[in-house]
């Protein structure tokens, strides 16, 4: 028989300034979940943090009518976090648009640093179009 | 989540408590370019209070040292924790910063 | 504009033993909530477990098979905690199941108290069939 | 969650730590309905330690104080804290048990 399983749905208005209350939820269900302390610390955190933001600048283009909803669960055989980050923009193609930013001709840019980050630090990034445009992060668990 | 701006002798330091994101990376370029305006030129940002800084956070960072060294001044960094540690290796920035372990030895080395 | 607005849901296999720790994450949240001492230390929590037990094991018949699902979530206007308890059984007939357990000839009943309490410890009750039985239980904030 | 039953004199004491609830009545029930069938007659239940009781944990007591009735004896609730006195309210049951604010006077009462 299936264990309990728990998720936390969180929703915020499309404002930057929503972003870390948010993180700080699903930083307390992270260690909850026992995940290791790093993860906890640094890989969650700043994973979820470039997907919000992303959700709210570019896929919700900060407009204050649109809502950006979190979704953290645990997978059904309850060895990976999933936290899904869905916004109401269109979506956009994820491999295209990730940038290797440690090149010598992108090391000094200021932007596009956010997809590679969540790549690095995630076990599995996804992005799908399924009523609104969502960003899927994977982290396992211990 | 705050920002300390004090002067130590030649240098400005700069403490940054706290997460550096998005939300608030446009303050903390704000007050350096101020200083940089007053004719400051060595800065040292130090990360011993801070959690955790996002690609927004990196790439202020990354520009306020352009910045500063076309005014021919320098941007140093100490007391990266061993999170902040990896995200500069990830991003590779580690290789384009000057980053000390002690806010006295970042002092010395200008 | 909106405020953050966070949701807690839950899954559980039928098993009635499952309960007390779902009630317990829930009053976890309602204290967060600021809900008042009383309500989330008496009326939430039993009126949830009237509300878990009757769909384990009038709704799902303790089909091991069949899982109950929990959602606590706020209000729009974020003045009510709002709990759905979702069963995979087929519904079934609030008014006319409620019984008034305090009459004379019930008063010595061993069941039929639970719809009763649920109607007396929460504002609302309300029954509804959308893929799944749904009892959801209101309580005003504050 | 758990029961504890003693003895003191000729009066059965039950303390229910926890809360009685659907999932745990059966284990309160055949306890009691053990010692009725050894031929105790007197029984108090303390809700001192307990949180809160659901429909079928007041189904059991409405139950048992019928079957020790049978039997001639009695059962007698002792220690309700506010909550569950609400709870005894709403259901008329504060009607149907004798209720006392403390141990020493359930004992006594017998
Ligand atoms: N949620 C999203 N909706 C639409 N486009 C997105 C979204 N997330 C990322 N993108 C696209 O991917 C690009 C790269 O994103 P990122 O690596 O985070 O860098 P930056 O946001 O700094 O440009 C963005 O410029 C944008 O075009
Ligand atoms: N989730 C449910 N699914 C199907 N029937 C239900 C459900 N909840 C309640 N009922 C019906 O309502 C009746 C009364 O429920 P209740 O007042 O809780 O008393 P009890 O469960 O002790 O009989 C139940 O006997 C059952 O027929």
């Amino acid at each position: 028989m299936r264990k309990m399983r728990v998720a936390l749905e969180i929703e915020i208005p499309s404002d930057v300034h929503e972003i870390e209350r948010v993180v700080e939820l699903v930083q307390k269900e992270c260690r909850q979940l026992k995940i290791e302390p790093e993860k906890c610390s640094l890989n969650v955190p700043v994973a979820l943090t470039e997907a919000l933001s992303n959700a709210i600048l570019r896929g919700n283009r900060e407009d204050a009518s649109k809502y950006v909803r979190v979704r953290a669960s645990v997978s059904k055989a309850g060895d990976m976090l999933v936290v899904d980050v869905t916004d109401e923009g269109a979506g956009f193609d994820l491999p295209a648009s990730t940038l290797n930013c440690t090149t010598p001709e992108n090391l000094e840019r200021e932007d596009g640093r956010g997809l590679y980050l969540m790549q690095c630090l995630v076990d599995r990034v996804e992005q799908f179009v399924d009523g609104g445009n969502t960003v899927r992060l994977t982290v396992q668990r211990g | 989540m705050s920002f300390t701006i004090r002067k130590q002798g030649e240098i400005v330091v700069v403490d940054v408590e706290g997460q550096l994101i998005v939300g608030n990376r446009q303050e903390l370029k704000q007050k350096v370019l101020d200083e940089l305006e007053k004719g400051e030129k060595r800065f040292l940002i130090d990360f011993s209070q801070t959690g955790y800084i996002d690609s927004s956070g990196l790439g202020v960072l990354v520009s306020l040292s352009k910045k500063i060294r076309e005014q021919g001044g320098e941007l140093r960094l100490a007391n990266l924790n061993d999170d902040l540690k990896t995200l500069f290796e990830l991003t590779k920035l580690d290789t384009l910063f000057q980053i000390s372990d002690s806010r006295e030895r970042a002092l010395e080395s200008f």
